[in-house]
């Protein structure tokens, strides 16, 4: 952008100018706020540990902090700007009615410690959500203390422990399949218990014969995730369910992404014994940049008094109110989960039905199977199963061929309109580009999408090196990613480091 | 509703591209034992109209007006529309975490704002990008001491909140961590010195759960003596008034965000904070944003000190958490930045004024008062004559929201009520409710 | 972009494609509406003059949709972007409190038919509004019924005619300033009277003698704007005043910009009549793309008979009902002119109070002077008297040494992220660019917009075929407005023509 | 509140640059005879959280839950959140006027879609973007029909409504136009093809007034054959289930376009919509998008046939109108959109049928009458037996708005309520709509 830069320079309509930091705006004296004058006597208040001098925050006025945040806001791409592929990530269209509900002010302005009696309307939403997702998975109950998937993982691995140590045993393995997302592992760990990968087979299948291999009472149970990360259906699921039950173990399924079973397949029904789901995936809450999220925790009748408490719970006068589980693992939120979000998947669920439900299973299925049947020409497909809700190309064989990596065709990817898909995940695929289009973008979208993808296959060969540069008109282009972390610079108190 | 744009001529000619014929077909892969030959047994669909129709009904059955005396961690502050207004920026609203900077520079640079007004007013010099929330946050602080330390007990001040030493209880046995309960007296924290120990953490609440202020030096002398990691619960909103906890000698200092740009939501979605010295980056749980430049020499920003993280690290990762609460401290932020310095003193300043003028008028009512002698700053504890359960439920018929019951936490509170005041309440509130108590406790 | 671009391909955040239109989208049996089903017995209606077919509107989803007009947004600037100094349109920010009022259910949602007893609430707005307006202006009464500044001015002319009507004259004649802007001379053919130019001299102001020369009994009225729009200050206005007072002509204050005499001088106390002024420029309503604004008129006691009715007024019972001024003009708007903006308006006066109030019209003439003595070294400014709000700078010697005309200009520093001013306005100066920074932008702002003037007046010299390109880095350029004339499609149903 | 960002230092310096000493040197220019000396006599200033107090106060005081049966030309339809949602992006609220193309294309091409879409709904060539509101579009209409034929004289149908019939009045006068009014006879417009003329334009009201759909055919040849333009106010959420005025042959139709996005916001800001037919585009008042290419052959859109305008054309512009209501044009294209051709014959579908079970229910009720026995389409007359202004102020004690009284408007209906419908009134609101009103009837 042409210098001297105006305030707008950093909106990508006018320029492209790194915006300043709330820091580099501040003036001493500015101010956006305003309060009423204090009106009971005001005393000075001469308390202990009191604080010497101001906190060292910016000072800006309304005016400046408004048009920062706007600019910042347009240097951001989002799903309500257009497609957003991400692979596991399940970047849908979320209803913007269910926005609405989650700012209604009868919900928005409930403190959490309000007694059950004079908050009966959100401990109902809680009861109606609690039936509909027990309903979609199989299962007997759930609670939503969970604020994100890893939590629902946490506290799904805490219920499999209590639920051994009650019988006496100190189990130390669950077993994962080498695809799994990284929150399993960790999520193992923090559990207390050690993390055993099962490999894969040629068809991006969990190994069941090594399964059966691993399976001894030292096994707790198994962590897995169906439709696995790449996108299959682990189509043994019933045998393997049957091998981890036979030494007493548990089986937990990683819900985070149900579109693709909606009213097609309930986790209950193929064996498994815990399941937790991300609302913030599959039921109508937008991503936020990183949260809020949902992982509600949804397990059998038996393991029902392990769930964390309190649970809502019809009261015999027809009221609800809160009841700690019998043996529960205690609490895992400080208050009551990431409740506006259940709101949310609430109004979701009702307004889409059980029909709406499947529909949606259907069309993430659809509309993934279409892609991926259009890119095989182009791209490696490694396994020849059909795939669900997403699937994995390899860019394997063109980086043999051109050099041009899975990275480069993400980055160039973003120059034609579309977001990156998720890269370099699972790790059993080469090169991965994991796709997953969802079931809210158009036939047209989706063949937009593979348009792009063909023309960076051929833009491999004719022009690599405009590949391995992009993408060329976003603001910013690769940023030094290793500089970042060698030369720390997480707050603007710290000063930027140089090469 | 239906919010797939797929026309029945685009599924037919989309099946038959991929050779089926069939919707069904789909599934044909997948074992029929498993598959569901009947639609889910549930409610709907419903037109848009209808799903606000049910939302307002739903909501209608909550006293979601009453003016609010209940804090605890959650608390009624005044949240200026503008900052709902950026927040709610559908591109903030709608994207993932940013893994691709090139176009997420908007959410990442928001970010690092918020991290470093959290850690200007934490007094320290790093802080994250957000955690789930304040509870959670001190489980997060615990495992980042036992890890720095290698310990396995920790002490935990009684007078931390209560839902954060039931959190510490489940996460902490999972992995055979003891932890160590310290006594209050008068209010404040007495340390026993001579617990079971070493310790790898000593966690307190600054304010603690009872609206007192603790001995900063007390506990982080105590820490520091033992080599093990001095962790504070703070509120936010009183950061104005209160030194900072990094000032004080604190090494990881942790605080529910709500407050600042979130309403009380029932409790979540909100925000937890979590910030500590240069030292212990590397074992900060969650997304870490730092700022760098790009090809063009550009500023740029981008998630740093990744192999922290659980997608790279897995099992070994410093924490399992992936989604956090991004959203919520973009509101965070914005409010911040609207506060500033003299606003988040303000606050501090009017809500200590009041809660003090409060403290004066419930302790003249007959029958009623203040739990503990020693100085608190915005919330404290008043004994009641009668049962707290029975008189919020009376005071609720008033129209307020009178506080937090003490006894189920504090037995040694039986008639313990804990109010919290904010720069909101008005004299004219204040005075209500007083008047108001005094009528409930009259008829007992 | 590369082609084959994604939807998001018209983002500027990743594109320069053009965004296709909802037309463009449609695709048959797409939908994003929703009611419930019909709840009473729904026959065949029969009407006569039914329709034979459907609509002939686009059919998209609610995503497609959403992400539609949310790219169109991200197009466009603004000022909550960035700095806009557009003279005479007075874009300042406007407060976010207001925005909220102007939400607020409780008059969002009330239907202009309700009857007094029920709206007590807004009619108490409208009369309170009334009294801070009049207290501004030095007026008597005030009507809100005109929604925007032209109907402002029709209104207050239909107010002269009937006064003169009344004393049984027919006078013919308005005079109006050659600056004036370009409502007044069409409000005046309008009201059916001839406007007759008064022209300014060498220091920007009225000719009084030339306006002397002109005085006779066929003068209804002078129409002026004060300051006027080359931001100077008639000075000789009291003058001005009993001159057309001596043959009992009225005095029409065109207060559109009230910025700069907010709290420091009032139309009244100057000897004007009727004024009229711009809610949407001076009183906290965004522009909106085009609107909606309110122009409210204020008059005189005298001229209060012919106000537009009905009118809000206080009863004897203490409540406020609508009462017909005893010689109105009659109806100027559907229904009670824009009230919303009226409620915003009331916000931002309250909020601001007197000492506010006059803090806008120091802060906004003080950034205006400060910005035309950064300007002055490589701009000519026409005039010698200091301006108010705003001032014209020519670009005249420029275009003579280099060619770069205002318009290369004012393109140009939209490349430096900061909106172009007003553009051959008012007609009086050659090369006029008129420039109003606002009283809401702050000095380094102010320094910004003087800095990017400064660089072009020496890239006009440098590099002036550069200029004649510019903008350079906003999605569209230059486009050909003699073509959208020629061959005219204003609805997408229409041929696009080609040359 | 202070929304300018200057700090005195800042002033200081700034005065210091232009060489003044005290700020109010800035005016030491103007008459002193005028400067008032004085602060302002205001209320204020208020805190933001004062302001919000004084808007809810104010706002407590108005009955805005009523529900509602109130029409002529405002009506309470569903409005989707996802249309406030997208119009109130900054980008659309702050913007001016689209004089810089380059940089306000979102704005340009929106209202080139409104443009369209307007036109396709009143089946007619072209639309402008946007006017005032119903009634001055009326009023436009007729300087429009003036300037096309040269005549003075204009026809009105005593059934157009009694607001554009009074504006057209308060407009008329001035410029010396007749204005000739023809009767109703049965609820429809008896058209006198003998009055004073030639007439420049016949205008009428589709439905009229009292909700009657009136003879297309009867008031456009009539115009046709005496050289006139025909000018129809028409309902747009009626647009489904009626014919296009542009169908009907009439030249000019204009409406009344709050039902499209926009609350009813207490009758303002709305929006006017007005299309006609190619050949009287030059004639148009106000702005009007065009579609072109720029230098590099992109698409894009710019205000046309701008000579037609008061800033180039000054006083022999086609209007005065500069400001108009853009925003709450991309109101109403952003709901026509979601609406598309489904949902707008469906809300006239449902409005229709709910209107047609209402008017059976309270032609039931003792003394109650349908006034007129010709079809309408969602609003209609009923006479009543009590003073219907009395029986509005009862209804409104029973929570609804009853409809608009229309005795001062047309003293020939005495005990007159027009009553309006809309696909959001539920049958229980139908129901309980009936059995209110007898119950106040009983009560006289
Ligand atoms: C398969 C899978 N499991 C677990 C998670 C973790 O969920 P969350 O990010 O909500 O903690 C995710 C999403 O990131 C996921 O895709
Ligand atoms: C000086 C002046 N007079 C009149 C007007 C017309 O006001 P409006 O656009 O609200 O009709 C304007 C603004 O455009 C103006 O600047």
């Amino acid at each position: 952008m042409a210098d001297p830069a105006g305030p707008a320079a950093s909106s990508p309509l006018v320029g492209a100018a790194a915006e300043p930091t709330l820091r580099d705006l501040s003036v001493a004296g500015r101010r956006a706020w305003s309060f009423p004058e204090l009106d009971v006597p005001g005393a000075a208040l001469d308390l202990p540990e009191a604080a010497a001098e101001l906190p060292a925050l910016p000072e800006v006025g309304e005016r400046d902090l408004v048009a920062h945040i706007n600019r910042l806001a347009q240097r951001n791409f989002a799903v309500d700007i257009g497609a957003y592929p991400l692979g596991s990530c399940t970047m849908k269209y979320n209803p913007k009615i269910c926005d609405w509900a989650a700012e209604h002010p009868d919900f928005r302005d409930l403190h959490p410690g309000t007694p059950a009696h004079s908050v009966q309307g959100a401990l109902e939403v809680l009861l109606a959500a609690e039936e509909v997702l027990c309903e979609i998975t199989g299962m007997e109950r759930a609670s939503f203390q969970p604020p994100a998937g890893a939590s629902g993982e946490i506290t799904g691995l805490l219920i499999m422990r209590a639920y051994h140590q009650e019988r006496g045993r100190q189990r130390t393995k669950v077993l994962i399949p080498d695809s799994a997302h990284g929150t399993n592992p960790a999520s193992v760990s923090l559990a207390g218990y050690r993390a055993v990968q099962v490999p894969s087979n040629e068809h991006g299948l969990v190994d069941i014969d090594a399964l059966e291999a691993m399976i001894d009472d030292d096994v707790a149970g198994l962590m897995l995730t169906n439709p696995n990360t790449v996108g299959l259906f682990e189509e043994d699921i019933v045998q393997m369910a049957e091998l981890v039950h036979a030494v007493d173990g548990l089986v937990y399924y990683d819900g985070a992404n149900l579109n693709a079973i909606l009213g097609v397949v309930r986790p209950g029904d193929m064996g498994f014994d815990i399941v937790h789901s991300n609302l913030h995936k599959t039921f109508a809450t937008p991503h936020g940049g990183g949260g809020p999220g949902s992982g509600p925790v949804a397990v059998t009748g038996r393991l029902a008094p392990y769930l964390p408490g309190p649970m809502p719970e019809r009261l015999d006068d027809g009221s609800v109110g809160w009841v700690m589980p019998s043996a529960s693992i205690g609490r895992v939120h400080g208050n009551h989960g990431n409740f506006l979000v259940v709101l949310r998947a609430l109004t979701y669920m009702r307004a889409l039905g059980g029909t709406g439900l499947r529909r949606v299973a259907e069309r993430a299925v659809l509309n993934a199977r279409y892609l991926a049947h259009m890119l095989s020409a182009a791209y490696d497909i490694p396994y020849d199963k059909p795939c669900m809700h997403e699937f994995v190309a390899s860019a394997k064989r063109i980086k043999n061929e051109t050099g041009v990596r899975a990275m480069d065709l993400a980055k160039a990817l973003l120059d034609h309109g579309i977001h990156a898909p998720t890269m370099y995940f699972p790790l059993i695929v080469d090169e991965a580009l994991m796709i997953e289009p969802t079931e809210t973008e158009s036939p047209e979208t989706v063949e937009a999408m593979a348009a792009a993808f063909a023309d960076l296959a051929v833009a491999a060969r004719t022009s690599p090196e405009e590949l391995h540069e992009a993408p060329h008109r976003t603001p910013v282009r690769r940023p030094d990613e290793a500089r970042a972390a060698r030369h720390l610079v997480v707050t603007w108190s710290m000063e930027d480091g140089d090469d | 509703m239906d919010f797939t744009p797929h026309t029945e001529a685009d599924v037919e000619r989309m099946l038959g591209a991929i050779g089926l014929a069939d919707i069904d077909d789909l599934f044909a892969h997948l074992p029929a034992t498993v598959r569901i030959d009947r639609p889910l047994r549930l409610p709907g669909p419903l037109s848009e109209p209808e799903v606000i129709e049910m939302v307002d009904a739903y909501g209608a059955k909550n006293r979601s007006r009453l003016v609010c005396f209940a804090g605890g961690g959650i608390y009624d502050h005044y949240l200026p529309p503008v900052v709902r207004t950026l927040t709610m920026r559908p591109e903030f609203v709608t994207a993932y975490t940013p893994y691709q900077p090139e176009v997420s520079q908007g959410v990442l640079q928001v970010l690092f704002e918020f991290q470093s007004m959290v850690a200007a007013i934490m007094g320290l010099d790093v802080a994250n990008a957000s955690l789930y929330d304040g509870v959670t946050a001190v489980v997060e602080a615990m495992n980042m001491a036992v890890a720095a330390t290698g310990r396995d007990v920790v002490w935990v001040s009684r007078g931390l909140s209560p839902r954060a030493r039931e959190a510490l209880a489940t996460f902490a046995s999972a992995r055979g961590i003891d932890l160590v309960e310290h006594p209050m007296v008068g209010g404040r924290t007495a340390w026993d010195a001579a617990a079971a120990g070493p310790p790898a953490a000593v966690i307190f609440g600054q304010p603690n759960y009872l609206g007192i202020i603790e001995d900063y030096a007390a506990a982080t002398d105590l820490a520091h003596g033992t080599g093990a990691l001095s962790v504070a619960l703070v509120d936010p909103m009183t950061l104005g008034v209160l030194r900072t906890p990094g000032s004080a000698g604190v090494d990881i200092a942790v605080a529910e965000g709500q407050p600042l740009g979130n309403p009380r939501s029932f409790g979540g979605p909100v925000v937890g904070l979590l910030a500590t010295k240069l030292d212990q980056v590397r074992r900060i749980p969650g997304r870490l944003i730092g700022r760098t430049v790009d090809g063009d020499g550009q500023t740029a920003y981008v998630m740093t000190l990744r192999t922290r993280e659980q997608d790279i690290r897995r099992e070994k990762a410093s924490s399992n958490i992936c989604t956090n609460q991004s959203l919520n401290a973009v509101a965070a932020a914005v409010h911040l930045a609207w506060l500033g310095p003299g606003g988040l003193a303000e606050v501090g300043r009017q809500s200590a004024a009041k809660a003090r003028y409060l403290a004066k008028r419930l302790g003249q009512l007959p029958g009623v008062t203040v739990a503990v002698e020693a100085p608190f700053v915005r919330e404290f504890p008043v004994l009641l004559p009668v049962d707290p359960a029975r008189v919020v439920a009376a005071m609720a018929d008033r129209g307020f929201l009178a506080g937090l019951p003490l006894a189920g936490d504090y037995p040694e509170f039986p008639g313990g009520l804990l109010v919290a005041v904010t720069e909101r309440r008005t004299r004219r509130q204040l005075d209500g409710f007083a008047d108001a108590l005094k009528e409930v406790i009259a008829d007992g």
